[in-house]
């Protein structure tokens, strides 16, 4: 007998803290086995952000930095200047990088940082214990917005994909859940391409992947990745945004009115 | 007794049971007994019928299970 | 005179509002009373605890180093707690998760199957009533009438439907404390 | 509401705010202090208030100085790495001088530290993590009841004073449940005009709210004002306890929750005779210095033990004023760790039987 | 004779420390302009930004507040939030709106915030000197780009106004250079649907004007102006981007995946 | 470049920063510390390095936190308001032990405030404006050389003490143009490995930077660690100067700018037979009190006066190391107002005739 | 002597010219003296060619420029 | 010895790189020297000025209340820096742009008409190396020389072909001051 499947060997062979059916292991499991595939492990390093994923720097077994809430695109930006031979990721939630880190992620994104961004969008802040996220759904009921997120009150969800699309400097994007095999195997490949963008020098990659968050959502495991496939890919459909650089354009009332 | 083709580390299980659906053969199912985290851990013991498709591994978010698959290709998805 | 408890078990068994009651029954007694929760990040799996203090006289740490009293809802928490009850002190353990016998020899120890009674009862989640009661019997802290009506006040009017099977389990766990202690029915 | 009531400290604050007329928050999660926005996310609207979860705690505070700038009270919460982020908008809020009510419930540093409880942004609080020449009005509460009379106070000061009042509390204070009573509601219709503020001029004059003076003898004059402020503040703001100093030889100086320890350490040491008190600031800025002269001016007073749960910085300002007549030492605890009373006690008798030098803890 | 031009009203009767040439004085005149025409000046409240136009503050005549560098649509927030019948706007340069206020303006955006913002996209930082603003073009030489903006060092310039178009909550975009009269008559019309937009209560409204800088540039004013209608509008065109609330989609490739 | 030249402090600053090692500089523009982006955007590419205009303040300091995550000599500048921005990043570098050169070219506060020169970030730069218990090295240059060489030293010490150091200036120490002269060029490439950089494993043990300690014992042991290392920093680090000091009985204490505007003032003096001197602190942190103290101890000096641009800030740590031998005065400027030797010289007159008060100017 | 439609408060003006390039008349030039800010000013003494149509005036970023226009409307721009 | 000079005007009139050429010639020759900007916001149309401090000593204050000598290129300058002038100390005024006459009488007053000059010399922005000449003239501070060759350090060597005019403009500005001052050339 072969092994068909086994813990990729840049984890760290030690428990988790995540809660039962956490996404955050699938989406740790697909970072590692790339840096395995494309044979970058010895030359990674992860920034582990400020959410429940900050003790990412315990399970990736690359070299690993801790940064503050929001900031790991800059913290990366300032490591991958440093080390152009270096891998570097930063690993965030949906709290981390849309809310207070929004402005280094657009601007280490316009800047073309060749850095790659593993986006956990679980629509809440899992670690403080279930308050509203930039992503969180309208309607959706959280310790913040306990009467369900409201836009006239709460104002509306961002789409970061949708978002970064604009941004120049941008080279691959791309949104999956991690809701079934067939699309767990998507999120690979998406994850692999935007570490390729990186090794290939073409600018700034983010694969957003479509979390869950049982215990902030109270709903049991299975439940919460139907949820993930029904309710959320409404508001933030899955694919692939952006697979090259280039000048998105844009311009005004829908007309591409710049030039390259 | 058959060789294992899919193996539960059982104390890393957190009985999420997302590897249930996971599995095309629905051979997967949660043991009455609690690991010691006080969860009911996932378990085969139909491992005959595990294609070693190893969908279920891919779906579990705490690498509980390791897959083994006989040296010839069998027809399972990879 | 202070009376300082610490209940301690998994994240869902009930051990933060055990506490609650107990402090809002000694608060509707008249008692200085504190609750003082562990708070961590979510990390579910662990175990949770909350220190409670009832006292005389106004409470100066909120925090407890050496308990009178420890109520052990599964075995990390006995684990953690038993060294750290007084000598002279209480120890309550649900027996229902925790295989082994304390080794404490100085202590008051009240082996509660509080998981499994609840269980007799029709639901697991009032094990924490059947432990609290086994506590007010041991130590006549606050009274079973204050615990219930705080529990009127902590529950939502359209879940005053769950007070009886409350109230069946703290006296279930008193009863069975006072077998253990070989007391007489107060 | 006049009855007691069991609450979290956390929550306590947030309707000891409302009971001061407060209406508007605007704060990021962070623990140990997510029950404040939680909790203000429910009951604002209840009463006609506003809840904004910020994107970030330097959003937060610009949105206080704006809503402070309407004329509205408004407050902030947050948790050390928050309070940090906060640092330019204090000093801006102070600069164009607006009313805020800010509460830190500290955890553990630096950096991201810990989640646990500690005392360690006195300096942060009391000296001015901000840039510039300015003081914000500093309390220390050591109970849930505490929390709440001294929020509800800092409203009222801040509006005062046209200045921010922080309330520094720790996640011990801020998770811990006591009994409360809440002092009766402000309503905030009934608030006294602020001419200054800007709400449009309807009709008057045009007002302006600026902490910008490109001329240094104008942001001098700015300057001077803001120091008369201040030293009004400190002439009229300090707040202190004592227990059992007065015929007391070592007296330990402890705020907030390490105050509530030592005072049981120190009880029991008082049951075996020893001849120990207590000193506790609550008004951390402006620190009761005169009070602490008094005491020691007294002549029993022979040595100070200054108790913090950080590396010693609340010290500092017992040593500032001790002006070195006495001997000031120090025991702390850090990262999140919290004293016993029984350290507190050997600390102590070891001092007085002259074991320990002018340094512990930690 | 009757007066077919003066000078507005709500604009203080002093002089401006601005540069001569400097569109900053035109862009105050629009936005003066409307609050008369509008009726609103009595009940306008302007936030001043850290830039040239901190000063602003003594040019309107109306109650204004001095905000942090980047800070003032959170400062408009707290403001609006306090008193919703404020007609509330904010005054920003491309440093203060798209650099360090990025997070500010995105969330303000998301959160549909009823105010109006009035952005000065000089593509330098005026104030502090001339150094490189993000909306500096390629190639363009500044105090902190002195070999010309190149993307593989200083990234690439962001466009606002696309990348707020694909943010929910946003009910008003434009884009206007401010280089001739007819250009100044259609920036004029779009400050006004700014302010219409907010006193309808239907969400958050933004106009771009494209301005010159001739110190931070170094050229003559007439000059500039030419620069900014061959050069700058070529990457920033102009137009109307959004005129009414709604979901903007986006989408994977172009997609429009979502529903509204 | 070993000859003399005329260079902007701001310049110099860059140039000695260049001179140490350091390749990688990360900033936002702001008045009056333009010219070191400015410098760097240029000078850099020149020499291999790296130069990057951040989006903020706060991205800029996490950018220095990455780059010296990976082992590389890293700076940042800015002035105030910027500096207020960066205090959780500073906290994060002292908690995850990263070194760092961060220059502040202080400006009038609060708030906006002005951008003419003022000292009124003393406290935030010494006793810490972020959360948690930290310190950092602070360094208060009082000429162009002397920016070129405590910054020069800065570098260094930074890596030795995986610390961030600080350079405390002023607008004038900025904008000003004097004769220095560079200290020999140290090759980056040169420099020892630095085993704990995160900057790929490449065959060796992971490594991991990091401040967050979720167990309390374990945080407060980390806390223990570090303020080992400050203990040995502030035993090692204190420097210091003194003119005229031996027969003074008045001394005035001051540091940068300040402390020069002093020395014209004390000077004048001097030359009238006035029995004054100048004690100059060149580390602002850790203070140089034991220096101070054998000053006192000596027992000529009758009485200090601290002389700062701002409320009165150096002057509390002027009082800690003085505890209560002798009367210690304060003359202060503020808002960007600058003094002038004769307001010194009136203000040390006044003082030793016994007219003013414990207090002054401002 | 004509009644004045196009009025320069000479002393605000800044001598950027942006008016120049506006006036459709093409009758602005720039005053040979200086004000007393140091800037040589914008000025018209062909006013009988003024329009009023404010063009200038829309252009000129430091309100220097008051337009008058006769009661009965001119075809001019408005 | 210390000497101290303000040299101010309106912001294209050279005043900082005059300031700074005679620091640069001072440090020339040995002496100790400081250059301070005043410095703003971009406000054009205000004043500029500059101090430079030429001394023997260390210099302590880079800030100049009272300064030995005054440079006032434009009235605005004159109105601020007449009266600070020290009594006894120099007053320059670049007459062409400055009506008024100064209404000192405790000081030099030299009335060069140094904007006039140097568009004789084919360029107006030359103004500034005839004041610079004539503060060299009266004071005898530095060396012409050292003033060409700091000069010649500060330009790019492209633009070395401006050194004759510069040279000539000081040499008209030393002249006229002999001139007026009633000296010989020296
Ligand atoms: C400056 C600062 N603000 C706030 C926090 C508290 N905090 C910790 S995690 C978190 C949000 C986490 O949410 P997200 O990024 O979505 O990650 P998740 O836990 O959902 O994976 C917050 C607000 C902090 N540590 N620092
Ligand atoms: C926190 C902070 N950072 C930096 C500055 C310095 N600063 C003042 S204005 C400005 C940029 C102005 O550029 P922009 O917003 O484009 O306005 P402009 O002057 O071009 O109109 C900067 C960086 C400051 N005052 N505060
Ligand atoms: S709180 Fe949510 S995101 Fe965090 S570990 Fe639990 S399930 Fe995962
Ligand atoms: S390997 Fe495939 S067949 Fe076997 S248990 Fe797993 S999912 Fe089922
Ligand atoms: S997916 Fe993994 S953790 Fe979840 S039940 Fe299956 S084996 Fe256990
Ligand atoms: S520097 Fe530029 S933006 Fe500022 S006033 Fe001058 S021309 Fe206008
Ligand atoms: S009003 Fe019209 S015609 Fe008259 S000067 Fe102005 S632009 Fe020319
Ligand atoms: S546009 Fe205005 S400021 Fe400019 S030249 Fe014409 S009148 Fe003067
Ligand atoms: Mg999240
Ligand atoms: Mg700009």
């Amino acid at each position: 007998m072969r092994v068909a499947f086994e813990r990729p060997s840049a984890l760290a062979d030690i428990p988790t803290h995540y809660c039962p059916g956490c996404t955050h292991g699938i989406a740790h499991r697909l970072v590692a086995e790339t840096l395995e595939e494309l044979k970058v492990f010895d030359r990674a390093v992860g920034i582990a952000p400020v959410g429940c994923s900050v003790l990412a720097y315990n399970y990736f077994d690359c070299d690993m930095v801790q940064a503050a809430h929001g900031r790991a695109p800059a913290v990366a930006t300032g490591l991958k200047r440093a080390r152009p031979d270096a891998v570097v990721f930063t690993y965030q939630g949906d709290g981390d990088l849309a809310s207070i880190g929004m402005a280094e992620l657009v601007h280490a994104a316009a800047r073309g940082e060749c850095i790659t961004v593993v986006f956990i969008n679980n629509a809440i802040y899992g670690m403080t214990g279930g308050q509203m996220a930039p992503t969180t759904l309208l309607g959706q009921h959280t310790s913040t917005s306990p009467a369900g997120r409201e836009p006239g009150r709460e104002g509306f969800p961002i789409r970061v994909c949708e978002l970064l699309e604009r941004v120049r400097g941008v080279a691959y994007l791309a949104r999956i859940p991690l809701t079934s095999p067939a699309n767990v195997a998507r999120a690979r490949s998406s994850v692999r391409k935007a570490f390729q963008t990186q090794l290939e020098g073409k600018g700034f990659a983010l694969v957003e992947l479509l979390s869950s968050c049982p215990t902030g959502w109270g709903m049991p495991p299975r439940e919460a990745l139907r949820w993930v496939d029904e309710v959320m890919t409404e508001y933030y459909p899955p694919g692939e945004f952006r697979t090259e650089p280039g000048d998105p354009g844009g311009g005004p009332a829908g007309k591409r009115g710049s030039q390259p | 007794m058959v060789e294992k083709r899919v193996l539960f580390t059982e104390d890393r299980c957190k009985g999420c049971e997302l590897c249930l659906d996971a599995c095309p053969q629905k051979i997967i199912f949660m043991a009455e007994h609690m690991n010691g985290k006080g969860f009911h851990p996932a378990a085969v013991t139909d491992q005959e019928r595990c294609t070693g498709c190893a969908l279920c591994a891919r779906m579990c978010p705490d690498l509980v299970i390791t897959v083994y698959r006989p040296e010839r290709p069998t027809k399972a998805v990879s | 005179m202070k009376y300082e408890v610490i209940i301690a078990g998994f994240g869902g068994q009930g051990v933060m509002s055990m506490g609650q009651l107990l402090a809002y029954a000694g608060m509707l007694e008249g008692r200085q009373v504190t609750w003082m929760p562990s708070y961590g990040p979510e990390q579910r799996g662990g175990t949770a605890n909350c220190t409670v203090i009832l006292s005389s006289r106004s409470i100066g740490s909120p925090v407890v180093g050496r308990p009178s009293a420890v109520i052990a809802m599964n075995l990390p928490s006995l684990d953690k707690f038993e060294g750290k009850v007084i000598p002279g002190g209480l120890l309550i353990v649900n027996s229902t998760l925790v295989a082994r016998r304390p080794s404490r020899d100085d202590v008051t120890v009240l082996l509660i199957p509080a998981t499994g009674l609840a269980a007799e009862l029709g639901n697991e989640r009032v094990a924490n009533m059947v432990a609290l009661g086994a506590l007010l019997e041991a130590t006549g802290q606050v009274k079973p009438e204050s615990v219930l009506d705080s529990l009127k006040k902590a529950l939502p009017p359209h879940r005053h439907n769950l007070i009886p099977l409350n109230q069946q389990a703290l006296e279930r766990g008193r009863q069975l404390a006072r077998e253990r202690l070989g007391r007489e029915a107060g | 509401m006049d009855e007691l009531v069991l609450m979290k400290g956390n929550e306590a604050v947030g309707e000891a705010a409302i009971r001061a007329g407060c209406r508007f928050f605007f704060g990021y999660p962070i623990t140990p202090q997510n029950e404040i926005p939680e909790y203000m996310s429910r009951r604002l609207p209840e009463v006609g208030g506003v809840f904004v979860q910020a994107e970030s705690e330097l959003a937060a505070i610009n949105m206080v100085y704006g809503c402070a700038a309407a004329g509205a009270r408004a407050m902030t919460s947050s948790s050390s790495p928050g309070i940090s982020l906060k640092q330019e908008g204090i000093s801006y809020l102070c600069g164009s001088e607006l009313p805020a009510l800010i509460v830190n419930m500290i955890r553990g540093g630096p950096g991201l530290g810990t989640i646990q409880p500690a005392q360690s942004d006195y300096f942060q609080a009391v000296k001015g993590g901000g840039h510039g020449d300015y003081r914000v009005l500093v309390y220390g509460p050591a109970s849930v009841q505490e929390m709440v009379d001294l929020t509800y106070l800092a409203v009222g000061r801040a509006d005062h004073y046209r200045n921010p009042v922080l309330v520094l509390g720790d996640g011990i204070l801020g998770q811990m449940m006591e009994p409360v009573r809440f002092p009766a509601a402000v309503d905030p219709a009934g608030l006294p005009e602020k001419p200054w503020a800007t709400n449009g001029r309807r009709g008057g004059p045009k007002r302006l709210l600026n902490s910008l003076y490109l001329e240094p003898e104008k942001c001098e004059d700015h300057n001077r004002e803001l120091q008369a402020k201040y030293c009004e503040m400190a002439a009229t703001e300090k707040r202190w306890e004592t227990v059992a100093t007065e015929d007391a030889e070592l007296v330990v100086v402890a705020y907030g929750t390490t105050a509530r320890i030592c005072r049981t350490g120190l009880e029991g040491l008082r049951e075996r005779g020893v001849p120990v008190g207590l000193f506790r600031p609550i008004s951390l800025w402006p620190f009761p210095d005169e009070a602490l002269d008094a005491l020691i001016e007294g002549g029993k007073v022979r040595s100070l033990l200054a108790v913090e749960m950080s590396a010693g910085q609340m010290v500092e300002d017992v040593r500032l004023a001790a002006r070195g007549r006495v001997p000031v030492h120090f025991y702390g605890r850090a990262g999140g760790m919290v004293p016993q009373p029984e350290e507190i006690q050997e600390h102590v008798r070891a001092l007085l039987e002259g074991g320990a030098a002018n340094a512990g803890g930690l």
